[in-house]
């Protein structure tokens, strides 16, 4: 092991041996080494965040904490950006990745997803006094993402006359809406749902914006063993509602009773529409 | 004004300070590995050979022309593909500042050896000194004086630069920061400007020390 | 080591060629004298002529391309023609102690004290006790009035000081012979004469010395023995200082000499 | 392994990213040459308060990060008032930074001038202004280009970390590739090829310019 | 400007007190001598002794704090007491060029060639026809020996060059006093030469000068006065050279014109 820690759960980044194959681990050597390296985010409230007290916290977090419970392991959280979700697996940085990681062509040819445990689509966020709700509104003003997300490549592709302002990292990508650096913002429609109801002046115009997409966990591209067995968990969970109850932990205290938890929600891996 | 009550949160400034701890850490474990490699490399680069001649120059002017961010993501995506060798932020960013660290060293440790004059090594010669003797005794003590104000500059700019760390994704006191702004943002929303602000003064009160020792040794050495 | 012979002189070079790597021009050519032990010799000539490549032939700085050094009747150094780009001479620590040099400028150590300066190669290469060779060494500085800074660095002497400090560390390893290469051409003139006084002094003790200078009055009155080289060359030698300053043999020296004298101005005066 | 259609089809990406970095590069680098000049003939001039102010201002510019002064004037001065965009945020970060450091390179281009050079001017005869301009000056900026030079390339390097408040500089690119496309190799190799672009001319100018103004080199 | 007296000296300094700032003592103490025009004064002295600082301040580069400096009987600078700190004397550009000064080194300007440091002053200064100012300038480097070289930069040249090219260019401007600060002390014994043949010309051709020299020989070649200098304070004036440097008055000049005589070191042979 390498490094000193910030003191907060998450930076198993530098918690990590400095070097090792880029091979993915099997699960023997997940239990034997007595953790399981996840990337979470660390600044994605309600999914993957860092709480006032330093610890990693959110629905995606929730999940990883269950995950290393039943393989009789302790979890090691690596925060990621966005664009980065691919990498840490190919470079075999972590095992898994729980980071609101959507489902994509592009991203089922570089890793291997596992059932999905959440649905979303995407969602634009504006300040209450210049509500954006259409897309064609967007034309020639300036749309804050953050790189790397399934928002990016849909406006890339099918909104040409939308200037893009991309962030490394969401926080960012928040700050500069709040400064006005742009007019929207878009990600998860969830994501961004929630963050409309904390922060006051901003409401969100676009609700549903491309397909309906769904939210899986990741491993690396031929790691079979260990997808299988996140896929029997999902399926075992699905009998215990177990996402049901993450969703009262962690999502219902920011969306409260407006929002329907079957509406992002997927248990046991069966999308149901 | 408001805002500055974030910092007088419990836990703020010492997660703070041990995000700082991390910034310390890795510029201290690159400058102690970089001692080495500068020496090894400034050695290298006083021989005749033209092989490592040029093995060398290519090596320096690579590192030298790239910026240290390019580098760092070189190694951090780079390396884990082309090697097969998988290194964490942590480890990708000490990789990088040791092989920055040690062409800049080297270099330096090159010009240091060759300012010696001449002179100094057939004094010694004539006096009997074996080569051995001549270089320890005489050669790298001089060197090492004339390197020093260097190094310890080298050495700022080697903790400023882990700044470049977060991109990575290290959590560092940069990191940590912004952890602290994104959850305080409803109580504190004036955050940024208090933790972004204590962050500068952080790197200053590292850094500014050094340039300070750095520029003692190099007035009292001068005039040597 | 050679037994030597008592009748040989302390310094004998014959036959001296030296080349430099990429000049097509040899610098010595064919140079031979002899130093009797206890005598000095002062090379004089104009700048370019060789005076320095010869000094630094004899301690082993320069390859040299023909011809021998011997010291004591011992052959220590031997031609060796296209050794134009060797390095120093590999001749023995040992071997090397027994010539001392002292450069123009520069050459203490300023990474030790003049204590240090002077203990160095006597306490390193000969493995001598250090407290003895202390005592040896503060002697020393006696005999040239430095006692007093025996704990200085280098950088707090006057010029003048440090040649007579460069002189006392070569004079602790009791060389047979000793070279002076214009060490006084950067001091300011009292200076000269601080450094020029101890040198007369080591004469005086039958030191046996060669000695570059473009002192003339101080090579008039220390020398055993003058010569004049030019361009590589021998071009008179004469062991009556007396005489070579004031009726030399040859055209050239007369020549040379009369760079050092000048005629009254002789305007008128008002 | 190695996917040059997708090298070809974004290359001009990383041209755009190119023409951003050398655009705020040369205006943040203009600025900083300003600044320098500025601060010092504060210092050589000896003015009393504004030398003092401009000590501090160098330590503090090149005792901090580039990236920090970013963030503080990105993110952070917004809660002032004061929202700058992007690229005004790292013109005047690199203005800011590069400031200090033109300003040492330029006030040892003066001090290398001996003295005996104005001494001698002033004993021909020439004004105080004769003797700056054709004496001192010419010799300053001779030996003050290297430092300059040298300067002008580290500014151009620290550059890379506009990035960070979304400007579509070369850095931009080649991450934004990386997390839209995860084609890492070919966007770390045209990362690589556009510094080696921007910076081996530049280096080059910057060596021949040493010469040119060396006036006992050329 | 004043009409100049036929009868005045060209340089006469008269009480002269200097005294730099932060120093406690001194440098010049009382100093007065007049030099009449075509003549030539050598101040000699020991190291420190004020020398320097004598014609630094006769040229101007250094604040006076008592007496005066008069040119041709035009007093030109004037000494005022507090003065330490003051920077270099106000007079006008047209006054400096009436007083030429060479100093040690480093004095060409590397940005500019020969002909480029001759003809600054003359036409920047004097406002001269550029061509007329050339054909002087030519004939200047002629008389130095360096016509060849009108075309080179400063650090093509060797250092005898050098200071022979700094000569030509305070010739131009036709001083009426050409002060001379150690001007060879740097430069090779052969150069050492080249320099003074062109002074001992000046000489010759009647211009006044003051010079500070370290060779003896020469003061006595081309002084029509000497002056001895020790601790800011004049020791012995002589217009006598001849008789200064064989049988000086004072027994403090006596004691430093043997720092430049040496004893046969006689020690015996075998
Ligand atoms: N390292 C060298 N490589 C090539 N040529 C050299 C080297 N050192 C000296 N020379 C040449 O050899 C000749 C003799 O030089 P040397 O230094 O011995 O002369 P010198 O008599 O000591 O002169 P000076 O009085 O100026 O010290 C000169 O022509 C010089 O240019
Ligand atoms: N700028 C200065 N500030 C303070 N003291 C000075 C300064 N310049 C010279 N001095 C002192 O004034 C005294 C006379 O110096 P000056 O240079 O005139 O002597 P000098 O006779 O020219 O000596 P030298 O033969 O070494 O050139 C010395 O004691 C010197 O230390
Ligand atoms: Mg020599
Ligand atoms: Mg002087």
């Amino acid at each position: 092991a390498c490094g000193p820690s910030a003191g907060t759960p998450s930076d198993s980044a530098s918690g990590s041996s400095s070097s090792a194959k880029a091979k993915a681990r099997t699960l023997d050597e997940i239990k034997e080494s007595g953790e399981l390296k996840v990337a979470v985010f660390s600044d994605k409230a309600p999914f993957g965040y860092i709480d006032k007290d330093g610890k990693n916290a959110g629905y995606d977090v929730y999940f990883a904490q269950r995950l290393a419970k039943d393989l009789g392991v302790e979890v090691k959280y690596t925060s990621v950006d966005p664009a980065a979700r691919v990498d840490v697996l190919t470079s075999n940085k972590v095992d898994v990745v729980l980071a609101n990681f959507t489902v994509t062509d592009e991203r089922a040819q570089k890793v291997d997803f596992a059932k999905p445990y959440m649905k979303v689509a995407l969602g634009v966020v504006s300040p209450e006094d210049a509500p954006i709700t259409d897309v064609s509104q967007l034309d020639g003003k300036t749309l804050i993402i953050a790189k790397g997300t399934t928002a990016e490549t849909w406006f890339e592709k099918n909104a040409p006359n939308v200037k893009l302002q991309k962030y490394d990292q969401y926080a960012d990508a928040y700050n500069a809406l709040l400064d006005g650096r742009g007019d929207a913002f878009s990600t998860d429609n969830t994501e961004v749902l929630a963050w409309a109801k904390s922060n006051k002046g901003f409401t969100v115009g676009i609700t549903k914006l491309g397909d309906e997409d769904t939210i899986a966990p990741a491993v690396q591209k031929g790691n079979k063993e260990l997808l299988d067995f996140i896929n029997d968990e999902i399926v075992k969970l699905g009998e215990e509602d177990f996402f049901h109850k993450d969703y009262e932990e962690t999502l219902e205290p920011v969306y409260g009773n407006e929002a329907n938890p079957d509406d992002i929600v997927v248990e046991g891996g069966e999308v149901d529409d | 004004m408001s805002g500055a009550d974030i910092l007088l949160q419990p836990g703020v400034l010492p997660r703070l300070l041990q995000g700082l701890w991390v910034t310390v850490w890795i510029a201290a474990v690159s400058v102690g590995a970089c001692i080495p490699v500068g020496l090894l490399v400034g050695w290298l680069m006083t021989l005749r050979n033209p092989v490592v001649r040029f093995l060398m120059r290519i090596y320096l002017d690579f590192i030298r022309i790239m910026p240290q961010l390019a580098l760092l993501f070189l190694a951090y995506y780079g390396f884990a593909r082309w090697f097969d060798w998988n290194l964490d932020a942590t480890g990708a960013c000490v990789l990088v500042f040791i092989l920055w660290g040690g062409a800049e060293l080297g270099d330096l440790v090159r010009g240091a050896l060759q300012s010696i004059p001449e002179i100094q090594s057939e004094s010694a010669y004539v006096l009997g000194l074996s080569d051995w003797q001549s270089f320890v005794h005489v050669i790298l003590p001089q060197a090492l004086r004339r390197l020093l104000p260097a190094s310890v500059n080298l050495a700022t700019r080697i903790v400023k630069t882990t700044s470049l760390a977060v991109l990575l994704g290290v959590v560092e006191v940069i990191k940590v920061g912004q952890q602290i702004i994104d959850a305080n943002r409803f109580q504190y929303p004036n955050g940024t400007l208090w933790i972004y602000g204590v962050i500068f003064f952080m790197y200053f009160i590292v850094c500014w020390p050094l340039s300070i020792v750095a520029r003692r040794l190099e007035k009292r050495w001068a005039n040597d | 080591m050679t037994e030597q012979n008592g009748d040989a002189a302390a310094l004998s070079v014959r036959h001296l060629a030296k080349q430099y790597a990429n000049a097509n021009k040899r610098v010595l050519d064919d140079v031979s004298f002899e130093v009797p032990k206890g005598r000095v010799l002062v090379v004089v000539g104009p700048s370019g002529s060789g005076k320095s490549t010869l000094l630094r032939a004899i301690a082993g700085l320069e390859p040299i391309q023909g011809g021998d050094i011997a010291l004591g009747g011992e052959v220590i150094e031997t031609g060796r023609p296209g050794s134009e780009k060797a390095g120093r001479s590999a001749r023995s620590s040992e071997l090397r102690t027994r010539i001392g040099m002292v450069f123009q400028s520069y050459d203490l150590f300023p990474n030790k004290t003049v204590l240090g300066n002077i203990m160095m190669a006597p306490v390193l290469v000969l493995g001598r006790d250090k407290a003895e060779v202390e005592r040896e060494a503060i002697e020393l500085l006696k005999r040239v009035g430095l006692a007093d800074r025996k704990d200085a660095w280098p950088h707090e002497l006057s010029g003048g000081q440090r040649q007579r400090i460069a002189i006392c560390r070569a004079l602790i390893l009791h060389p047979e012979v000793l070279l002076f290469d214009e060490i006084t051409a950067a001091l300011d003139p009292e200076m000269v004469r601080e450094v020029l006084d101890v040198m007369i002094g080591l004469a005086r003790a039958g030191q046996t010395m060669v000695i570059v200078t473009h002192e003339m009055r101080f090579a008039r009155a220390i020398a055993d023995e003058v010569m004049l080289l030019e361009d590589g060359r021998i071009i008179e030698r004469c062991d009556d200082p007396e005489r070579f300053f004031t009726q030399p043999e040859t055209e050239r020296a007369r020549q040379f000499l009369r760079t050092f004298e000048f005629e009254r101005a002789g305007h008128d005066k008002p | 392994m190695f996917d040059w259609s997708f090298v070809q089809r974004y290359a001009p990406f990383f041209v755009n990213g190119a023409l951003m970095t050398l655009f705020i590069c040369a205006i943040g680098i203009a600025l900083s040459l300003v600044v320098g000049l500025i601060c010092a003939g504060i210092e050589l001039a000896r003015i009393p308060v504004a030398r003092q102010l401009v000590r501090v201002y160098i330590e503090i510019s090149r005792n901090t990060p580039l990236l920090v002064q970013l963030y503080f004037l990105f993110f952070g001065l917004p809660k002032l008032g004061v929202v700058w965009s992007a690229e005004t945020c790292a013109i005047v970060g690199l203005g800011f930074l590069g400031g200090s450091y033109m300003a040492e390179a330029m006030r040892a281009g003066l001090e290398a001038v001996p003295e005996v050079q104005r001494e001698t001017a002033y004993v021909l005869g020439l004004s105080p202004w004769q003797s700056i301009v054709r004496v001192v000056l010419p010799q300053a900026v001779s030996s003050a280009i290297p430092g300059v030079v040298a300067n002008v390339i580290f500014l151009i390097k620290e550059s890379s970390v506009v990035s960070a408040i979304a400007l579509a500089d070369v850095m931009y690119m080649a991450k934004d590739l990386i997390g839209m496309y995860y084609n890492t190799y070919e966007s770390l190799f045209m990362l690589v090829i556009s510094y080696l672009v921007i910076l081996l001319p530049i280096s080059l100018f910057g060596l021949w310019l040493e010469r040119r103004f060396d006036y006992e080199r050329r």
